[in-house]
């Protein structure tokens, strides 16, 4: 019989970032962008430290590898929602949680088109971000689930 | 800084120093180290310099340390995204998801509850990333080469209290835990480690956890690589399935040989480096010396740390520094005659696991070129007949 | 302060602090508590005040503490004539009188010797004065009424390796060890002591010892009364006999009901508070509570600490918190239900050796009325109908 | 075998307050000093702390008990050695080794006559001060050589 001191805590005092929206799209919430409405925020809040392209840096570059860093998150990461999520809680780095949903399902859609994994015009939404395929996705092995926290 | 006095007495009596014929100084509130160490800081890092200063690290000075404890002063940081400023008045944890009884809870409350301590390391599992990826062996010290990595007397709350006072629902099998600060770090971590051993930390070595370190509350998960103990943590939220944060979709995924990658990777693996003496040190002549080090394990305590002087080709088995405590810093030392010849110096840890060390090669030939994550390669260090100690391959 | 920063989204989301909205502080060489932490100090008495303020002591917050590891900027004072600036560089250690070999020994070339790690006690055995004097118990904190009492990882070199080199003679008993201070603070100590656990301490929870405790190095004397542990070691003086000088001529030899006087009383008896709750505090609500505290004997660990909650009528045991080490502060918790009536708790602890605290009075009966050392009597605290915590003698 | 680094210490670098004046005097300077001669330096250099006559304090009275103190250094205190000792290293606290070794005996003087245990012009030099019987000397238990380090 613990302290039992916790107060309920309703639906509306939770912040999005206290969540994450799930490789299947749960947690999603409605708007969208595409690719061409996100190159012009790219180029405003991003280009500065991720390079120009998405490539150059200095800062890990999202959507093609370099010298310092070979895991693109636009390559690398096995789902088309962690962009969306990452982006809208943590970036810019200088100013989080500043961009809209549909700026940060835009510049998904920018990254995700750099790397030729949807089109130029196609629209990220709730429904069509976690239904892009990952190219890399299937080239993990889930240590956890292999054998636990003993290390690789 | 003083100086010395000129000699008082008429008879043949020694100089003296000055501060022996003075008041000293008045009691304070809160001490610090002494003026003449104000060297011993940690190595800070900003890889990408003034662009985004609040992505960084700073390395615990080993080199410079000789007990098992890290002071909390000099516990190691990685920030994502800086320090934040956390009011603890207005900071709340809250757990929801897949609970029965979805709880806030505040700093004042929290002190109620039963509370456990316990010593234990933190590594960031990009510690020792320059001797992963650099070409040619950096010449750094312990803090830049291996500073990832303190040890601390922690004290918090089991986990397990509050998630079972929340009501864990049956499908609740992850929790995705996230940070008080301007990135929101978040982790997903299985909920089996929660009910274990994860602890709410709410006191380093005594004291409120520094704002480092998390300010006023963070995740404690002994053994798990440093990432997932989430600083300022304000929320768990429990979930079927991992989220596939940006951290355990990206930066904290290995690179493997064969082009593919593992994730989820949480232990951190059996290591042990040599602080005394180490790499920017240069030995003050032949002679004794005791060989001193830091040996830890992400499964256990450690079993046995041997030292080689001869480049891997024999072996010593070092003293262990009792307690020897699970998942913490243990202090190996053995004595040693240096005679001024070259020599090349390894230590190599085994813990209760059986788990050994791997060479710098071995352990390179498991991953991509890249990957600079967990690195637990032995460490070796060449001594020069000038007795200048580097950071070598070997 | 941070401040709450306006809701941005649309829909309906919650206020969001304005510190997840910015990048954070950078990283920095040297950490301290959180400002909102600044509260926490070291209680200062200068007993003299003005007229002589280096004669003070400052006592470690307990009540503000969770762990065992006293941090460092916490750990007590008590000063003799302030906190020497010691230039580590022309500090010189000392070792003469009948040894074979008289010797000095500089910082650089004590970082060569053997070293030993161990968490220790140190208590001023004037701890716990105002208890012991005062005809109506104060009311004030654990910091105040026991707070001359810290918990550190010491590391450093056994004494009997320096003594050794310096070969002690068959005649050499006694050793008269000499601060580097103002007054030159000197205590004479039993060769066998020195040649048993005694340590040259260099380095407190991991960094050099601090300026307050003995930078650049002190003597550590487990389980000994603090102020035989000689800061700023300067001289050790092999002697045939004691030297009886000032401190235990007077300040700590105690006074007994007979009117006679014991010296040479060198090790500190067995003892515990509970810090969590203690006075000054105030119960919040009825319901459940840890009860934690602190228990430590000079004569080595902790066997077991008992808890009453009805004045000593009955007696609960208490769980040490792992790993009861010799001569260090062990935890102690025990979880309890306050239910809104006055109550009065007190801890009684147990070492290794079966001696056990006496009750105040017990204590008061064996000394002359005006004696404030070696109290180490069971302390009681009150907790009111209202929840205040008081101070009390029972 | 350990490292062996110290260095040889010679007696020309051993400062007077490394080592003690011992009970049986040894150690104890040349030169001497009256409590008449003494009394001059306490009104001085001392009266301001520990009180006109000696007990007045604030600090510590040496010659008489007070509400605070019940152990007046020239009444408990075993050997009157320690008195010399102490005052030369110590006293005044702002600026100890200050005081001559005729000073210093002659304080020691001044406070060994105020507790009537010498005359005021008796001289404190290395043969007399270690002869003054402290009237207290015989009245304490050597606990350490009773029963080691357990506590009384
Ligand atoms: C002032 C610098 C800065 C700006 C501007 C910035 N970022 Fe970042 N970004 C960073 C830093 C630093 C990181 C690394 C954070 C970490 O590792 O936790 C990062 C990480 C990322 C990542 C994850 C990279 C990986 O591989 O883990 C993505 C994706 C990203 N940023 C996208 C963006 C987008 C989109 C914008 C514009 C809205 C943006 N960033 C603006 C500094 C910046
Ligand atoms: C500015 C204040 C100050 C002055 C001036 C001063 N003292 Fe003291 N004295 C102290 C303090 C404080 C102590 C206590 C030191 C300690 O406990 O270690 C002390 C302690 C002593 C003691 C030991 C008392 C005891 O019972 O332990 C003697 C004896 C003594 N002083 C003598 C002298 C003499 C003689 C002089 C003058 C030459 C002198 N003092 C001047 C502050 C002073
Ligand atoms: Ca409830
Ligand atoms: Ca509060
Ligand atoms: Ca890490
Ligand atoms: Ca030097
Ligand atoms: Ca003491
Ligand atoms: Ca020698
Ligand atoms: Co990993
Ligand atoms: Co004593």
């Amino acid at each position: 019989q613990g302290p039992d001191l916790g107060q309920p805590l309703s639906e509306d005092e939770i912040p999005s970032y206290a969540r994450y929206v799930m490789p299947d799209g749960r947690g999603l919430p409605a708007g969208g962008g595409t690719a061409s409405e996100g190159a012009a925020v790219y180029a405003e809040k991003c280009a500065a430290c991720h390079g120009e392209t998405g490539i150059e840096g200095p800062v890990m570059p999202p959507v093609g590898p370099n010298d310092v860093w070979a895991k693109p998150a636009g390559r690398h990461w096995p789902y088309a929602t962690t962009l969306f999520d990452y982006i809208r809680r943590a970036m810019p780095i200088d100013a989080p949680k500043s961009l809209s949903d549909d700026e940060s399902y835009a510049l998904a859609a920018f990254i995700l088109s750099r790397n030729g994994l949807i089109g130029d015009g196609d629209a990220m939404n709730a429904e069509t971000l976690p239904a892009v395929e990952m190219p890399n996705r299937d080239n993990f092995t889930d240590v956890w689930a292999k054998q636990g926290a003993e290390p690789w | 800084m003083a100086g010395i006095a000129a000699p008082r007495m008429a008879h043949s009596e020694p100089v003296i120093p000055d501060w022996v014929t003075v008041a000293g100084e008045r009691a304070r509130g809160y001490g610090m180290p002494a003026g003449q160490e104000a060297h011993v800081q940690r190595a800070i890092i900003e890889p990408f310099k003034d662009i985004a200063p609040s992505f960084s690290f700073s390395g615990t000075p080993h080199q410079r340390l000789r007990g098992t404890i890290t002071p909390s002063g000099l516990h190691f940081e990685v920030h994502h995204g800086g320090r934040p400023n956390v009011d603890p008045e207005q900071h709340r944890l809250m757990i929801h998801g897949l609970v029965e009884r979805p709880l806030k809870f505040d700093l004042d409350s929290l002190g109620r509850y039963p509370m456990v301590t316990a010593t234990h390391f933190l590594e960031c599992s990009g510690n020792s990333l320059f001797n992963a990826i650099m070409p040619e062996p950096m010449q750094a010290g312990c803090d830049v080469l291996h500073g990832l990595l303190s040890n601390t007397e922690w004290t918090g709350i089991p986990m397990s209290i509050l998630l079972e006072e929340a009501g864990v629902k049956p499908e609740g099998l992850w929790v995705v835990a996230v940070g008080n600060d301007g990135p929101s770090l978040a982790r997903s971590i299985p909920i089996e480690k929660l009910m274990d051993d994860a602890m709410l930390a709410l006191y380093q070595n005594g004291e409120r956890v520094r704002p480092e370190q998390g300010y006023p509350m963070r995740l404690l998960l002994p053994g798990y690589e440093g990432n997932m103990n989430v600083k300022w943590l304000t929320s768990l939220w429990v979930t079927d399935a991992p989220a596939h944060t940006k951290d355990e979709s990206g930066e904290y995924t290995e690179l493997l040989a064969d082009g593919s990658a593992v994730k989820f990777t949480f232990g951190m693996g059996v290591k042990s480096i040599i602080t005394h003496p180490s790499a920017t040190m240069t030995m003050s002549g032949q002679g004794y010396y005791e060989i001193s080090g830091l040996a830890w394990s992400g499964s256990g305590p450690i079993r046995r740390v041997e030292i080689s002087a001869d480049g891997g080709q024999s072996w010593a088995e070092a003293e262990l520094v009792e307690p020897v405590l699970s998942r913490a810093l243990t202090r190996f030392r053995l004595p040693w005659r240096w005679e001024g010849a070259p020599t090349l110096l390894m230590s190599r840890a085994e813990d209760s696991t059986g788990a050994v060390q791997p060479t710098r090669s071995e352990w390179k030939a498991r991953y991509d070129p890249s990957n600079f994550l967990h690195n637990n390669a032995i460490q070796a260090w060449q001594i020069t007949s000038e007795g200048m100690v580097q950071n070598v391959y070997a």
